[in-house]
């Protein structure tokens, strides 16, 4: 029995002090997950003398509240999965997926069939070796609606996968209902984790033990959950000579504040995510890298208005969008961001300048489109917070007070009550990493995904929506265009700014960490020590 | 946000002004408005509250009224305390803020207050059996992480900021219960309390009207106090996230909101930070000026003695030194610093192996003349003229160390309580070979034979049980005979004996006085004893100075004194004791003498006790000295040859009948009238 | 001594006594521990006549203040029967005595603490009255001739006990005691805390007031001096229990029980010779210290002070019998020395 | 003296059950049920229904209450609805680091505040007066507030100790020291205060007892009549706040652990009540009695070894 089972990934603040929140980062054609959980947990000590070979890592957020089935969880666990579990492919720090698990693969003409060849030497924790049969085990529990990671991989989603067929040993042949442009994609970071034989028959194991081939394993005595989590390297894993540290350390601090402390003072290496207000801080004394393609908006999760009836409306939809005034609360707020009206980042390819031209910030309008859509007087919206809003959403609220549009913040006692807003909230709000795969995001969390718990249909959006995953090349750009334009035009999505992700680094320990391409995680395995 | 303890109650003044302190303030402040804290604490709360309260109708800016162009901006004209993080007007937001907390710390201290206090008023009331189960109770809810319950109670019903805040009260009032259950009890045992339940007043009145009262100045401290840890308790809730929720303001969330700017905005931290602090302060410091009450000049434990104008004043005694004394005492002046005199022109002289009693009755400056023999004066007051010589040695003005050098060794005391003469804390063994060891240079062991062989000197014949005893083990007889064994351990000239046996028994005072003449026929000692009881003083006193209003009145052998008393109030004295010579017939009536001893500062010129004598005529109210009686004695009188001539005694002369005029103390201001029941 | 007063005294062939005693025990405490204990007042037996005046002697723990608490019914008996002008009062509530047996009044030990600091002298005097029933004004008026009665100006109901001093104190004390107009009133240690001239002041006053009025007084102290001064007959406590009782005047000058003997001895006389003989003969009696060793369980518990004890003593607890005009309990009451 | 352990020891046991009692009545009161928790907003009303079956929550509210008990003498705790670990082991390791900063800070407080508590109350005049006042200002300043300019003076701009975190004893005691000198120094500034008033009324009573005044009268060296006397007497008081304070610090612990991050139980505390695992919320809440109750104990036994009343009763 797993608790996040169904679990609703979705932006969560903190049950604690911090507003940092942050907890929802999707990427790539997966769905995004809660980092949610535990909550309130802080970290992690800190040893200013830590031994060199030891890498400490900040994290804002518990990677593993729900245990350590790596198939619960998004890509923005990945940084802690990775090295404690392999997946069948990675994205490398220059954006290209690399085979990791796999030896070689082939995909047949029409990508609707790819036959992978496992890479030889690899064993688990609990001792037994990679065989084609695991890899279809795990893939084969796509179905089951609680692992985050197989949001796009079950059946009737954008990338499903019908059949998985054991080859040989060393084989397996994947079947996808649709042809997939680029079908490693589907099968990296998080998603494509395997999980050892011990976890797969008894998944309630993984709960407290993990069970992955992975260079490093966790070294339970030394962790505290929600804590302290200690990784120890294992020698012997094939691929032991990429990864520079003996050890790994990842603490919790939950406090956006007392993350970029324990960075600046020392007490750790890496730390992420920063808040905007830690920036100078962290800046000032110590590096920062930062990352784009972090969306920060509200998902329409009441298309149907079924809770809210003015969410039923477009119009109304609408409003709400051009009712932001995006331009002075970046400015003021979160200098360096970019205002957006747009779900793609301004490096992906679906990006229209000519959207935030059309649809930015414009009051008059707001109020006829609120008129046209029956609520001339404006309409009132809850949104559930768990602990207080955060600036931005206080921000907003004046905004969208001027046009008439009334934001209420309803507080939640528990995490359950937030997870349950996506059925009765009309919007969600938080920073989504839709990075470097706009439409396997939309695929897997706006379409398909928690953000549509309603199953709402839009035949625009989902004609664009099976191009821009099919097609290649320019058709595919243009699929992705089009599709960017359905989101906004039928108001599915209300993204305010476009913002980084930045992890903050110690100059003296460490060079500069790598991105994965694109995403918004860091490559660890290239961490090395500052020369 | 810890849950503070209710700061130690047992520094708070239970009997506020007791005797001899205006009972009302009157018209006048409040006794606590009348110390700086107090002011400051009752103005500043006053202030938070009523600013809190109106701030909708006078902050200049709304809550939420955003400017974020000028955002975590620094006090200005527009802004005088800055803005926040959306640059909001952070007066406006503070003030708005402040309404929540102060009610939600009242509602928790009203709580805390209606539980703790109801049930320790009926613990008390009921006695041990209901007060066993009710301290069990509150000893199991006081040792219960309250923090960590109050977030599962968060956890249950939301942040419904007053209810979480009562639940907090609940928990607290073990505590308060803990603290009022003393108090409640120890008014209980006031007389006052029986009197009113003799009466017939029913329980719930006699708690209402007598015993509530009484505790008005513990339950106020308390209560503010309590009302500081509620402020601090809310605030803390608020930092954590549980609080009113954006853009609607709380203290708490505020700092928290401001620790994100520490490093780039600090001031953001200070206005909210001083305004929460400065309001738990205020609290605490009107908790303080209410426990003053009692104390208004807290006299500090100095032990600094402001050095006394030796033979500054003329010396008015008549007599010369007496060479063969070992204690010469020469117009003796004690007083309060900057204050009445308490003792004017004491003489007298003590022979080796003698035993001189300081007697007359309480305020006359028997006490304070004793003390002033060790150098041991309370704080505050000190011998302002005069010497004591002792064995030739001026002991006053001397330093403190060379004082501490006689105490004990040539000069030791017993004093009035022993109960509470020994140290609660050691064993009889401990405190009596510690000065045994240092006196006479000896070893443990042996010193442990020595504090033995004293014990079966002063007549304790179970030594080795009582050595291994404490002092509440003791019966006041035998701890008078530990207390006396001690100040025997430094073999002494001279033992100063306050009211020895005044605390005891009489049958228990014969013994003790047998062993106080034993030990100076057996030891040459010399004793000066201070005693209200003339029968004590003919019983082992060789001479005897009676003592009125500060100044020796009669002085003499005991037994020319009380044979054949020439003052007044020697007489008085002796004819208003009840205890009649054996075969003698008891009295219808007892001599009395009319009114009160004057209090110092308002002794007349001439004869302190003119007012109160028979035979107070207009030449009593001048200056005159004292004249010589009974051989080398002394009587201060101006009408004694007068009256001895005449033959007039205070005992043949007519008494006045009950209804004494007695002039009231301190009755400088009027009393307010305060309605009898109607 | 006047006429005795209230129904139940009229209606009886022998007048009834204003207070009775009879066989009273207490004890402390509750449990095992309490009842292995001996009690705090063990079988005590005494009354009081209309207008007479009972003094209860004895040191600290004799039970004396106890036995006032228990008539007072502060403290309630675990044995025995308190009766006033005939009526058992023993399980009454303290209000159920106050409505129906008015007549029961008590002034303490202590000045400073017997009065309320926080209530005015009138509304001190005023309260008991109110109770009764009595109204507003008269009640009022009653205090002012209350106080007046003691010797204190009426308009004195105004101010507040902490601009008294001891002695006047203990007379409002006795106001309060008085405007009830008792018939009886327990005095417990009413001097003992005030100086000597006060004390005079306030015996004296008790004594008028005893005689004007025709009160029945329980006088309890420890002073056999004073003890003498005010009443008519002496009850001797020791351990809680009786040793002697009997005309006051008796039991002061020829005592019949060692215990009696050894008190009167050890209060000293303010005259020189006369104590010096006094000491003398109290040293040659040879009593023992207070502070020996506890009396065992039967038998009298004089014993281990006792100059006279022989074996009896210890095994058989001594009856009161009548000596002259005391009765005393002791096996060798014949054999106690005059002073 | 027997006695009087086996009378504390035994309200110790009360204490416990009384916890357990408290918090297992507060989770049963809420109106979602742990099957709901482990599920998540996705389960079903029968998966729910199920669920609550299987864990046992149907069951009588005693035969709950005494199967918890059960486990609780065998050490189990439970299991998180969260993330299934164990709740005991994962408690074990937090209980330390809230425990040490506790008991560390309850110490530094009882030598800083009897310090200068007793320097106030000998030297009197201005000195005690600055001490005093200054202690009524440090017991009102919110801990958080505190904490976060400590954090910011000491571990920010001096760079004197680490801001934040936890480092094993057994990993480094050094590191360990310095992890735990800022969270304690916070709750130290308060405790501290609070032990000062108390050692200086105690002091002042004590110099105010006539035993006191026999010493003096017997020559004793002043030392040894402040010192070892009227300290010893002064003592009492002292310990039986610092009893209070551990309490009020050790449950207290939810912010300290939040500004400092530290992994300790007020922040199991603070995460078990907001995703409502109860078995975590109730074990969290009887360690934590646990230990404040072992800690009194202890404290008990000093003020018997103190005070001779109470080990002579």
């Amino acid at each position: 029995m797993n608790r996040s089972r169904t679990r609703h990934p979705m932006a969560l603040r903190r049950p604690t002090l911090m507003r940092a929140g942050v907890a929802v980062l999707a990427t790539g054609a997966l769905t995004s997950l809660a980092a949610c959980g535990g909550g309130g947990e802080g970290g992690g000590g800190a040893s200013s003398q830590s031994p060199s070979d030891t890498l400490a890592i900040g994290l804002d957020s518990d990677p593993a509240p729900a245990g350590y089935d790596p198939l619960l969880y998004s890509d923005r666990q990945f940084e802690f999965f990775a090295p404690l579990y392999d997946a069948l492919f990675v994205t490398a720090s220059d954006g290209s997926i690399e085979p990791s698990l796999v030896a070689e693969s082939t995909n047949n003409e029409d990508n609707t069939q790819t036959t992978l060849t496992l890479r030889d030497g690899v064993t688990f924790d609990d001792g037994s070796a990679l065989t084609a049969e695991l890899v279809k085990a795990n893939l084969d529990r796509r179905s089951d609606p609680d692992l985050e990671a197989y949001g796009a991989l079950a059946e009737g989603q954008a990338a499903a996968i019908t059949d998985v067929t054991v080859q040989d040993e060393q084989t397996v042949v994947l079947t996808w209902a649709q042809p997939q442009a680029t079908p490693e994609a589907n099968l990296d970071g998080t998603t494509g984790i395997i999980v050892g034989p011990a976890g797969i028959a008894d998944p309630a194991s993984l709960e407290t033990t993990p069970d992955g081939s992975g260079a490093y394993e966790l070294d339970e005595a030394a962790t505290t959950r929600a804590s302290t989590y200690t990784l120890e390297k294992n020698a012997e894993h094939w691929n032991a000579d990429a990864w520079d540290y003996e050890g790994l350390d990842y603490r919790i601090i939950t406090d956006p504040q007392a993350l970029a402390n324990a960075l600046v003072s020392g007490q750790v290496d890496i730390a992420g995510q920063l808040k905007d207000n830690a920036i100078n801080l962290v800046e000032s004394q110590q590096s920062i890298v930062s990352q784009g393609g972090t969306i920060v908006g509200f998902p329409v999760t009441d298309k149907l208005g079924q809770t809210n009836p003015a969410f039923g409306e477009e119009a109304a939809r609408l409003a709400l969008l051009q009712a932001i005034d995006r331009e002075s609360l970046v400015n003021d707020l979160h200098p360096g961001a970019r205002p957006t009206v747009q779900l793609f980042p301004e490096e992906s390819a679906g990006f229209d300048p000519a959207l935030d031209e059309e649809f930015g910030y414009d009051p008059e309008r707001a109020r006829e489109l609120l008129a046209e859509a029956g609520y001339p007087d404006g309409f009132e919206l809850d949104i559930t917070r768990l602990g207080q809003p955060e600036e931005d959403l206080v921000a907003i609220q004046q905004q969208l007070a001027e046009v008439g549009i009334t934001l209420n913040f309803v507080a939640a006692t528990s995490t359950d009550q937030v997870f349950a807003a996506v059925r009765t909230d009309p919007v969600l709000w938080g920073p989504f990493a839709v990075g470097a795969n706009p439409e396997g995001f939309i695929a897997g969390v706006v379409y398909g995904g928690f953000m549509n718990m309603q199953g709402a249909q839009e035949p625009e959006v989902e004609q664009a929506l099976g191009a821009a995953l099919g097609s290649t090349g320019e058709a595919q750009d243009q699929a992705r265009q089009e599709l960017n334009r359905a989101l906004v035009e039928n108001g599915w999505f209300i993204p305010v700014y476009e913002d980084f992700t930045y992890y903050g680094y110690n100059a003296d320990k460490v060079a500069e960490p790598p991105f994965a391409g694109a995403n918004n995680y860091l490559v660890l395995s290239d961490v090395e020590p500052a020369v | 946000m810890s849950a503070l303890p209710l700061d130690a109650a047992a520094n708070t003044d239970l009997d506020a002004g007791r005797p001899g302190r205006p009972g009302r303030p009157g018209r006048r402040l409040p006794y606590f408005l009348r110390r700086p804290g107090g002011v400051f604490g009752a103005t500043w709360l006053a202030f938070v509250v009523l600013a809190s309260l109106t701030a909708p109708w006078w902050v200049p800016y709304g809550v939420a009224e955003q400017d974020l162009s000028n955002r975590l901006a620094l006090p200005s004209a527009d802004h005088w305390l800055g803005t926040d993080p959306l640059g909001r007007d952070l007066l406006s937001r503070i003030f708005s803020a402040g309404a929540e907390p102060l009610l939600a710390a009242g509602i928790t201290v009203l709580v805390a207050f209606g539980i703790g206090l109801t049930m320790a008023l009926i613990a008390a009331e009921r006695g041990p059996r209901v007060e066993r189960v009710s301290s069990r109770l509150a000893e199991v809810l006081l040792a219960l992480p309250s923090t960590i319950l109050l977030l599962a109670v968060i956890g249950a019903i939301g942040v419904r900021i007053f209810i979480v805040m009562a639940v907090l009260g609940v928990m607290i009032s073990a505590g308060v219960y803990r603290v009022m259950l003393g108090v409640a009890k120890s008014v209980r045992q006031r007389l006052y309390v029986d009197a009113a339940r003799v009466n017939g007043l029913s329980s719930l009145r006699v708690n209402l009207v007598h015993v509530l009262p009484s505790m008005g100045t513990v339950v106020a401290v308390q209560a503010a106090q309590l009302y500081g840890i509620g402020l601090l308790i809310v605030a803390g809730l608020a930092f954590l996230g549980f609080g009113p929720a954006e853009p609607q303001p709380s203290w708490g969330f505020m700092i928290q909101d401001a620790s994100s700017y520490v490093f780039s905005n600090p001031w953001l931290l200070v206005p909210t930070g001083v305004v929460l602090a400065l309001t738990v302060v205020a609290a605490n410091e009107l908790a303080d000026a209410i426990a003053s009450r009692g104390s208004v000049a807290r006299t500090t434990v100095r032990r600094r003695r402001s050095p006394a104008r030796v033979g500054a004043t003329g010396s008015a005694d008549p007599r010369p030194a007496d060479p063969g004394a070992v204690l010469d005492v020469r117009d003796l002046h004690i007083s309060v610093d900057d204050g009445p005199a308490l003792v004017t022109g004491v003489s007298f002289a003590l022979q080796p192996g003698r035993v001189l009693g300081l007697v007359g009755e309480s305020g006359c400056g028997k006490t304070m003349t004793a003390r002033s023999l060790m150098g041991l004066l309370p704080d505050g007051v000190s011998v302002s003229g005069g010497s004591i010589r002792w064995q030739g040695r001026e002991l006053v003005g001397v330093s403190e160390k060379d004082l501490s050098a006689v105490r004990g060794r040539d000069i030791a005391m017993i004093s009035q309580e022993p109960m509470v003469a020994l140290d609660p804390m050691f064993s009889v063994a401990y405190q009596l070979t510690q000065p045994i060891r240092r006196f006479r240079g000896v070893g443990r062991g042996e010193a442990r034979q020595i504090a033995a062989q004293l014990l079966r000197q002063v007549g304790i014949v179970d030594g080795e049980r009582v050595l291994k005893s404490y002092p509440h083990q003791l019966s006041g007889g035998m701890a008078q005979r530990v207390c006396i064994a001690l100040a025997l351990t430094g073999e002494p000239r001279l033992l100063i004996a306050d009211e020895p046996t005044t605390a005891l028994d009489v049958t228990v005072q014969a013994e003790i006085l047998s062993l106080l003449r034993a030990l100076v026929r057996d030891t040459g000692l010399s004793v000066v004893i201070v005693s209200h009881d003339l029968g004590v003083v003919a019983d082992i006193c060789d001479d005897v100075a009676v003592m009125y209003a500060g100044t020796v009145v009669e002085d003499g052998t005991a037994a020319a004194v009380l044979d054949e008393p020439a003052h007044p109030y020697t007489q008085a004295l002796l004819a208003a004791n009840p205890h009649v010579a054996d075969g003698e017939p008891v009295p219808t009536r007892l001599a009395s003498i009319d009114g009160t001893v004057p209090p110092p500062g308002e002794w007349p010129t001439g004869c302190r006790f003119a007012s109160r004598c028979l035979f107070a005529q207009e030449q009593c109210t001048q200056r005159f000295p004292s004249v010589p009686a009974h051989g080398s004695g002394s009587v201060l009188c101006t009408r004694v040859e007068e009256l001895s001539r005449a033959d007039v005694t205070w005992m043949s002369a007519p008494t006045t009948g009950p209804a004494g005029h007695e002039t009231a103390p301190a009755t400088a201001q009027p009393a307010p009238t305060v309605g009898v029941s109607r | 001594m006047t006429a005795p007063a209230g129904a139940a005294a009229a209606s009886s062939v022998l007048p009834a006594p204003a207070l009775e005693v009879r066989d009273l025990v207490v004890r402390y405490g509750r449990g095992r521990k309490a009842r292995s204990s001996p009690p705090a007042v063990d079988r005590v037996s005494f009354e009081i006549a209309p207008g007479e005046t009972l003094g209860l002697v004895g040191e600290s723990g004799s039970g004396k203040s106890t036995i006032g608490k228990a008539v007072l019914g502060l403290q309630p008996p675990s044995a025995g029967t308190v009766r006033v002008h005939g009526q058992d009062i023993t399980g009454m509530s303290l209000r159920e005595r106050s409505r129906r047996v008015a007549d029961l009044r008590v002034v303490f030990q202590d000045p400073y603490s017997s009065l309320n600091p926080t209530r005015t002298i009138g509304q001190t005097l005023v309260e008991p009255l109110r109770l009764m029933g009595v109204t507003g004004a008269e009640a009022l008026q009653r205090a002012r001739s209350g106080l007046e009665s003691v010797g204190l100006p009426g308009d004195a109901v105004d101010r507040y006990p902490t601009q008294f001093s001891g002695g006047q104190r203990q007379r409002i004390a006795i106001a309060r005691a008085l405007v009830c107009d008792p018939k009886v009133i327990v005095l417990d240690e009413p001097v003992s805390a005030l100086d000597l001239s006060t004390q005079a002041q306030v015996l004296n006053l008790l004594a008028d007031l005893r005689d004007q009025r025709g009160l029945s007084l329980l006088f309890i102290a420890h002073d056999l001096g004073v003890v003498r001064f005010l009443s008519q007959r002496t009850v001797v406590l020791y351990r809680g229990q009786v040793m002697e009782s009997g005309p006051a005047e008796a039991v002061g000058l020829t005592p019949r029980h060692p215990y009696t003997l050894a008190l009167t001895a050890a209060a000293p006389v303010p005259r020189p010779g006369e104590q010096a003989a006094r000491r003398n003969a109290r040293e040659a009696a040879g009593f023992g210290a207070a502070s020996t060793a506890s009396p065992g369980a039967t038998g009298c518990p004089f014993v281990p002070r006792c100059p006279l004890s022989t074996d009896v003593c210890v095994e058989q607890r001594p009856p009161l019998r009548l000596i002259d005009q005391s009765s005393t309990a002791c096996h060798h009451a014949e054999r106690v020395p005059s002073l | 003296m027997l006695a009087y352990v086996a009378r504390r020891l035994a309200m110790a046991v009360g204490t416990v059950l009384a916890a357990v009692l408290i918090s297992f009545l507060l989770v049963h009161a809420t109106d979602t049920s742990p099957g709901a928790v482990r599920l998540g907003p996705g389960g079903t009303p029968e998966r729910i229904a199920a669920e609550n079956e299987a864990l046992g929550w149907n069951d009588p509210l005693h035969v709950q209450f005494f199967d918890y008990l059960g486990g609780f003498l065998q050490g189990d705790l439970g299991t998180s609805l969260v993330n299934g670990g164990s709740i005991a082991g994962d408690l074990a390791d937090r209980v330390p680091v809230t425990a040490f900063i506790a008991l560390f800070a309850t110490i530094l407080s009882g030598i800083v505040g009897v310090a200068l508590g007793v320097t106030a109350a000998v030297r009197g005049g201005r000195v005690g007066q600055l001490i005093t006042t200054g202690a009524g200002v440090a017991l009102s300043l919110p801990v958080f507030w505190v904490g976060i300019i400590l954090v910011y003076l000491l571990a920010i701009q001096a760079g004197l100790l680490p801001a934040t975190g936890y480092v094993a004893f057994a990993d480094d005691p050094a590191g360990w020291f310095r992890s735990l000198t800022l969270p304690v120094l916070a709750l130290t500034i308060g405790g501290g205060a609070i032990i000062a008033r108390t050692a200086n009324a105690g002091m002042r009573e004590a110099l105010a007892q006539e035993h006191i005044r026999t010493l003096r009268a017997m020559g004793t060296p002043e030392w040894r009549v402040r010192y070892v006397h009227a300290l010893r007497f002064a003592s009492v008081p002292v310990v039986a706040v610092l009893g209070i304070q551990f309490i009020a610090l050790f449950g207290g612990s939810v912010i300290i652990e939040n500004l400092f991050a530290l992994p300790g139980l007020g922040q199991a505390g603070q995460a078990a009540a907001a995703s409502s695992d109860f078995p975590a919320l109730v074990g969290v809440v009887v360690v934590a009695t646990v230990v404040v109750v072992v800690i009194n104990l202890l404290l008990d036994l000093v003020v018997a070894v103190l005070d001779p009343k109470v080990r002579t009763a």
